[in-house]
């Protein structure tokens, strides 16, 4: 019990991903799956959070820092920020994607953008 | 039919991934060697206060480079699709 | 020389160099028997062809279109064909069903063996 | 140039405000930083001159205007918030409630004037700015009080909906 | 020492003032009202916390004369003067395009705004 | 000069982006200014990247590491011996794959010069283009695995903007969606795994993760998240979907550059599985290699036999492009799966690997190739639909003869390349397993019999009345198709320069693990 | 059972049921909100991770931008889903 | 030191009830004030949480967020006004 | 369809507030939490705000889409051309050639918990204003086509 609470945004993270990847898979509505597709993205960005969390650690920035010993891990924030931009930037182009389809074809239903088959 | 599959499939992935929750250990993170460097050196070696700084726009700048690559890539992507076309520009005939 | 142009697999040998030189006879021959033939030859000089008996369809009616190309073939595959195209549904779902079922599978496999 | 003086101006102290405690004991700023924020404002006031200010740039310029803000914000404001607060914390505890939307006529003729007085009206006694007539200046408010006898009247002086001070007069000195 | 109790005093009443704004939110019968609500209670509430934060940060500031609780001050003002200014302003934005949207101001005395628009 | 050619694997990256980043200034002052530009950028990418591979071939493995003070020194002196910064890591399979990246670049960017030109956009369009080409170039030679999902991304963001580059009728978009969607779902994937290697063993970089690398269930975790979006992107066949649908809707000179694109996630599989994960026990080895050769089996045969039925021509090539994928993953896979057996993989184990890694550059060139001469009939007649075409070999007879070459190149008919790396294949699989070499080898006769039925459906028959209009191609297209076709035509004549210098030091870089550490920690 | 466990026990908890939110609403706009309320959240998990910068990213990028594109596409789009 | 982190928690817990009116609100707009709600209390955690972890700098995460979050308020509100 | 005259004043006067902000996050991102992309999308914001208020015709006659592109073009060069000075210096690409070399932003900090002054970092805050440039270029422009997009998806 106490490890499950001890880490507890990995269950979160856990929880997100499937989240995330069931509105990936039983939505219909594309504008949704994008939504789905972000959700896992999220998910991901606090994973990378997460696991450079270190047990009270202060945040890697001298400016100011309250005399502690420790800091939590910066390469993963770094990272994550990385891909925050790169997420914005995919569901942007995806959602413009979306709304050129729904220009094209009169509909954001997944089960009718299937001109491509076979 | 199709729903059952992907609650399967999810379970599986799901039995799987729970290893996430549980082999890693929130806080106490295993080996910290390359952070400790950052940590130690971020200061000395590029007069950066805020680590993170450092380390985006110095240890890892090429990957800033990268996703600063992405966002123009979106960005002329999404000005590719709305594009005004040229009068009679097609390409698809069928 | 020999060294430069083979091609060894281990368990048995490939020279570019003798199927070039194939080539190269099997176009001599050609050009040899073609020079057979008669020199007064010219455009539109020769007779209309005739498919079965019947007239060669104008503008390229007599064209196989492509469709009909080894009709045979997948007629006798039709039992394998009619299962394996609507797998590709071209929904979205499905893709990412499909990728992530892989990879359910593919975690079992790692995880358990 | 007189809008671009004001953006130069706000940008500035705005900046100066963000890096307070920057300096040494004695001094607040750094010499890095009102050299940095002088650059900032510079450019700030460039980009944003035509949409900072734009109707009567010239009235930016008055400090004693600024110092009104300071004092209207911190004072009467505070106290009509703090009692507004009050009343709408009675209202929820009690729900004794008696909505209805009424017409303001605001009497301001700046952009600016407007938007403090719609703000000022939000946020304090039970009102809440609901719409407004572009051309007039009217404001529709919604009141979660409509004391009864207000609801017929066509429409509602200003100075009425606040109970303590004369805030449009404030802002009309502030803005105007 | 009076610091504190202020302290203490000034997060009690900004605390009391966020419950009552959520307490609204979910009482008020129409969304004109529950604007109300929130737009007072909180931000009423958010203005007291921070305050308590200002006080707190000025008592460090008389103990240690250290310049970052100024900035802490500064910025913690800032914060409460955006989010004062955004929360109104937001609040107009949403009832006026609840109104535009058609949403009655359901028990209501009087609606002057309904008159001149059809 | 000296200098500029110490930093090539920086420039390798740098002149795309230079070039990409400008051309929307350029473009505004005309269209000859943005020909030359675009250009001049191709050929300077094109000779940066072969100058690079023919260091590496020659002097051996290159590092590059970005932001240090001496870039050739992958661990600074007071880090205790790892690294820290981003290192480009090019080995002789990383320049393997500079060279086909380069030279498809070049020539399909003077097609595209040609094929494009009366088209809206064409600013973003050669941005793209470059950026799809640097995001290529980044991912095969960094050695790093954040970085390596960065250029991922660049690399599939770019090309989904440009599969949907044609706009007008909505199919490209679908496209460019379900490519988007499935390398962005993939791509994150990627990203978890990569979160858990890091929060194992708090290193990003590839040889300091191999060196520290434990196999824990989580490592096994994070091994299936890195190798099936890869094994996805490289269109291997249970999700190759988005295969055929990117392929036959992308302008032809992108599709040309999207199979390099997708061969590139197949280096990174390969790196992956060899350079990553190589140590693994021995039913690991097994257990994947047998992966990559299941895999490869269904890619080929699935593949072909979803060609045959096709009517669209650039749908056919596509599925053709998903079974010729197959066949690196067999030959890769096959000597994956005899890793841990010396004696087998000095018998065909390298063989194998020689033909798979020998055939993603004969692949890159004549499906290239194809995939060009397709765009060339569709840019003269305006339709890819088969059953609509014929007769053109009076028209176009260049672009018959290179269709000619590129088909009987995939068919793997001798004297052409790709006869050259099938053959390795077949031998080598045979002595593993005859029954997967006589698949290879079926498959091999259905891509025949497939190209003949496209070769007859477009080119043979009477001349058509309403393609009597139909002229040959203009100049930069047929000089874009020729450069490959060189190249098939050289490979397939003289594979064994290339087999001994280029191939096989690629394949010796993926087996021997412990180099590809020691090029960055030190001994051994 | 420390404060600081509690209190991200309860931001989880907000956010699992936000995202829950966000995938069970049929009105894509409610979606959106609640996405726009996610991603509030999701910054607050990240300043308490000490990670102030990715908290700022998230709250400029995530919070506001990709609310804003998200109701652009709603708009460019349909609101409501279809029925199942 | 102990009142900080309480009023944290009370305040995350609000934000709890207040999307228990993100779930409920009839109309969109109930949805908006919800979402309203929560940024206000999250900023006011953040501010406190900046005490609480004696970091000065978080509070500019505050500012982002009071300065941010109102853009996605206001395109839910032009898209409700049927103005986008 | 504009929206009304409070939201378009409120936008006006936060407009310069985001630009100051974000240009202070920009600046100050290797002091305090922040740089370039936090403070990029700030910006981006004010931007944004403007957009939300007026309608899209209206908007482009106060804002250049063409000004926004050049402010991302000019964000990407300046990164890459800091990138190649550390090349041509004699480093490597991207190395930090100016940090600790004295100097406009070459002053070496103290070890440990410190105050922070503003020419530290060398190459750094370079590369924050160019990304940060990058990053208010590019959502705004992406905000700019998306609504350009969604008038041509209203009949």
């Amino acid at each position: 019990m106490t490890a499950f609470l001890l880490s507890l945004p990995f269950v979160a993270v856990l929880a997100l991903i499937f989240i995330g990847l069931g509105a990936m898979l039983f939505k219909r509505n594309l504008i949704k799956i994008l939504m789905g597709l972000s959700l896992f993205e999220s998910a991901v960005n606090l994973l990378l959070v997460a696991i450079g969390y270190r047990q009270d650690g202060v945040a890697p920035i001298f400016t100011h820092v309250p005399p502690h010993t420790h800091m939590v891990l910066p390469t993963v924030q770094a990272l994550t920020l990385t891909a925050i931009v790169i997420g914005v930037a995919t569901l942007a182009m995806m959602l413009s994607f979306a709304m050129i389809i729904y220009r094209k074809y009169g509909t954001v239903d997944i089960r009718n953008i299937r001109k491509l088959n076979g | 039919m199709r729903p059952t599959l992907f609650i399967g499939i999810l379970l599986i992935l799901f039995s799987g991934l729970i290893h996430i929750a549980t082999d890693l250990s929130f806080g106490q993170p295993a080996t910290t060697d390359l952070d400790d460097y950052f940590l130690r050196h971020a200061q000395e070696h590029t007069g950066a206060n805020n680590v993170v700084t450092s380390v985006v726009f110095d240890f890892r700048a090429f990957d800033t480079l990268g996703e600063a690559t992405v966002l123009f890539t979106a960005v002329l992507g999404v000005g590719i699709l709305f594009r005004k076309l040229h009068p009679g520009e097609e390409y698809e005939h069928d | 020389m020999n060294l430069l142009w083979l091609l060894s697999s281990g368990s048995g040998t490939w020279n570019p160099l003798l199927w070039l030189l194939a080539f190269i006879v099997a176009l001599a021959a050609a050009w040899f028997i073609r020079s057979f033939g008669r020199k007064d030859f010219r455009e539109g000089l020769q007779q209309e062809p005739f498919i079965s008996g019947n007239e060669e369809p104008a503008d390229g009616g007599g064209h196989i279109p492509a469709s009909n190309l080894y009709w045979g073939f997948l007629e006798s595959l039709s039992g394998y064909y009619s299962r394996l195209i609507p797998l590709h549904t071209g929904i979205l779902t499905d893709y990412v069903a499909w990728f992530l079922g892989v990879m359910a599978v593919m975690l079992v496999i790692a995880l358990i063996v | 140039m007189v809008a671009f003086v004001v953006t130069f101006g706000f940008s500035y102290a705005l900046y100066l405000v963000l890096t307070a405690g920057s300096g040494i004991a004695p001094w607040f700023w750094s010499s890095q930083e009102l050299l940095l924020g002088a650059i900032v404002a510079v450019v700030v006031g460039l980009a944003a001159r035509t949409f900072f200010s734009s109707s009567r740039p010239r009235a930016g310029l008055d400090p004693r205007r600024w110092v009104r803000a300071i004092a209207y914000v911190c004072g009467p404001f505070f106290l009509e918030l703090a009692r507004a607060n009050l009343d709408v914390a009675y209202r929820i505890i009690t729900g004794r409630i008696r909505p209805g939307i009424v017409r303001v006529p605001s009497g301001m003729s700046t952009d600016l004037g407007v938007l403090f007085l719609a703000n000022s009206i939000t946020l304090t006694p039970g009102t809440l700015t609901v719409g407004i007539d572009e051309d007039t200046h009217d404001l529709f408010i919604h009141m979660i009080y409509v004391p009864p006898g207000l609801e017929d009247r066509e429409a509602i002086d200003a100075r009425e909906i606040f109970a303590m001070f004369d805030c449009p007069r404030w802002i009309r000195r502030i803005t105007e | 020492m009076i610091l504190t109790v202020l302290i203490w005093v000034a997060l009690a009443i900004g605390l009391s003032f966020n419950t009552l704004g959520i307490v609204g939110i979910l009482r008020f019968p129409d969304i004109y009202t529950r604007l109300h609500a929130d737009t007072k209670c909180t931000t009423f509430g958010t203005i007291f916390t921070s305050l308590a934060v200002v006080l707190y940060a000025l008592r460090v500031y008389v103990q240690t004369s250290d310049g970052q609780y100024i900035s802490l001050i500064f910025h913690t003002l800032l914060a409460v003067v955006v989010l004062a200014f955004t929360n109104a302003t937001s609040a107009h934005a949403i009832a006026q395009a609840a109104h535009r949207r058609g949403h009655k101001p359901m028990p209501s005395v009087t609606d002057r705004l309904e008159e001149i628009r059809p | 000069m000296a200098t500029l050619l110490q930093h090539l694997p920086a420039l390798l990256v740098a002149v795309p982006l230079f070039a990409a980043f400008t051309l929307p200034l350029v473009g505004r002052t005309g269209a000859p200014a943005r020909t030359a530009w675009v250009f001049l950028g191709a050929l300077l990418t094109a000779a940066t990247g072969l100058l690079l591979a023919w260091q590496v071939f020659a002097h051996g493995p290159l590092l590059y590491v970005f932001g240090a003070a001496a870039p050739h020194v992958p661990t600074p002196m007071d880090s205790g011996g790892i690294p820290i910064r981003i290192i480009f890591q090019i080995d002789a399979l990383g320049a393997l794959m500079v060279v086909i990246a380069s030279l498809s670049s070049l020539a399909i960017i003077l097609y595209s010069l040609a094929s494009d030109s009366r088209h809206s956009g064409k600013d973003s369009f050669y941005s793209l283009l470059f950026l799809l080409v640097a995001g290529v170039l980044g991912m095969v030679s960094t050695g790093d695995l954040f970085n390596f999902f960065v250029f991922l991304e660049i690399s599939s963001l770019s090309g989904a903007a440009l599969v949907a580059y044609r706009v007008d009728k909505g199919q490209a978009v679908e496209a460019g969606l379900k490519y988007a969607l499935l390398s962005t779902v993939g791509a994150l994937a990627f990203l978890v795994a990569v979160g858990l290697l890091f929060a194992q063993y708090n290193a990003l970089n590839i040889a300091v993760v191999a060196s520290r690398l434990q196999f824990t269930p989580l490592d096994q975790i994070a091994l299936v998240l890195l190798a099936i979006p890869l094994a996805m992107k490289c269109g291997a066949v249970p999700m190759h979907f988005w295969t055929p649908d990117a392929y036959s809707t992308a302008p032809s000179s992108i599709t040309a550059f999207l199979v390099v694109s997708s061969q590139a996630s197949l280096y990174g599989l390969f790196r992956i599985l060899f350079s990553l994960y190589g140590h693994l026990l021995e039913f690991s080895w097994l257990t994947f290699g047998w992966f990559l050769i299941i895999l490869g089996v269904l890619s080929m045969f699935i593949g072909v036999t979803m060609a045959i039925p096709q009517k669209d021509v650039k749908r056919l090539m596509a599925y053709h492009a998903v079974s010729q994928t197959g066949y690196m993953l067999l030959g890769v896979g096959v000597g994956l799966a005899v890793l841990g057996n010396a004696e087998a993989l000095t018998a065909y184990g390298r063989t194998a690997m020689a033909g798979g890694l020998f055939h993603i550059l004969n692949h890159a060139m004549y499906k290239g190739l194809l995939f060009l001469t397709a765009g060339a009939i569709f840019f003269r007649t305006g339709t890819r639909n088969l059953n609509k075409l014929g007769g053109l070999g009076h028209h176009m007879p260049w672009t018959m003869v290179f269709f000619m070459i590129g088909a009987l190149a995939i068919a793997g008919i001798p004297p052409f390349n790709g006869f050259a790396s099938k053959f390795l294949i077949y031998e080598s699989v045979f002595r593993f397993s005859p029954f997967l070499s006589i698949i290879a080898m079926l498959v091999s006769i259905l891509t025949l019999a497939s190209f003949v039925k496209v070769f007859h459906a477009m080119f043979m028959g009477a001349a058509r009345t309403e393609f009597a209009q139909v002229r040959e191609v203009p100049i930069p297209m047929i000089a874009g198709m020729a450069i490959l076709a060189a190249v098939v035509i050289v490979t397939g004549l003289m594979p064994r320069p290339f087999i001994d210098h280029m191939i096989l030091p690629a394949v010796n870089a993926l087996v021997d693990r412990a180099d590809y550490i020691a090029a960055i920690l030190g001994g051994h | 059972m420390t404060p600081f466990l509690l209190f991200q026990a309860l931001l989880l908890l907000g956010l699992i049921i936000t995202a829950i939110l966000v995938v069970a609403f049929k009105d894509l706009l409610f979606s959106a909100i609640a996405f726009a309320a996610f991603s509030l959240l999701l910054a607050l998990e990240f300043y308490l991770l000490q990670a102030p910068d990715v908290a700022i990213a998230e709250a400029g990028i995530g919070a506001g931008l990709t609310t804003a594109i998200l109701i652009i596409a709603i708009r460019g789009t349909k609101r409501l889903e279809e029925k199942e | 030191m102990s009142c900080w982190i309480l009023a944290v928690l009370v305040m995350v817990s609000l934000m709890l009830l207040a999307m228990v009116r993100l779930f409920l609100g009839p109309t969109s707009a109930d949805r908006v004030v919800a979402l309203d709600a929560i940024n206000t209390l999250v900023v006011a955690s953040m501010i406190v949480l900046a005490v609480v972890f004696r970091q000065i700098l978080f509070v500019d995460v505050a500012i982002v967020y009071a300065l941010l979050s109102f853009i996605g308020t206001l395109f839910i509100a032009k898209y409700l006004g049927g103005n986008l | 369809m504009n929206m009304t005259k409070i939201v378009r004043t409120t936008a006006d006067v936060l407009y310069p507030f985001c630009l100051v902000f974000g240009l202070y996050i920009v600046a100050h991102g290797h002091l305090s939490p922040g740089g370039g992309f936090q403070g990029g999308s700030v910006m981006a914001t004010g931007v944004a705000l403007l957009i939300v208020s007026r309608s899209y015709t209206a908007i482009l006659q106060r804002i250049r889409k063409e000004a926004l592109k050049l402010c991302e073009a000019i964000g990407l060069l300046m990164f890459l051309v800091a990138a190649l000075s550390g090349l041509y210096i004699g480093g490597s690409f991207l190395h930090n050639w100016l940090a600790g070399a004295g100097g406009l932003f070459g002053t070496p900090v103290a070890f440990g918990p410190n105050p922070g002054t503003f020419n530290t970092a060398g190459v750094v805050p370079i590369l924050n204003l160019a990304v940060g440039l990058e990053v208010l270029g590019g959502l705004a422009v992406i905000l700019l086509y998306m609504l350009s997009g969604l008038r041509e998806n209203t009949p």
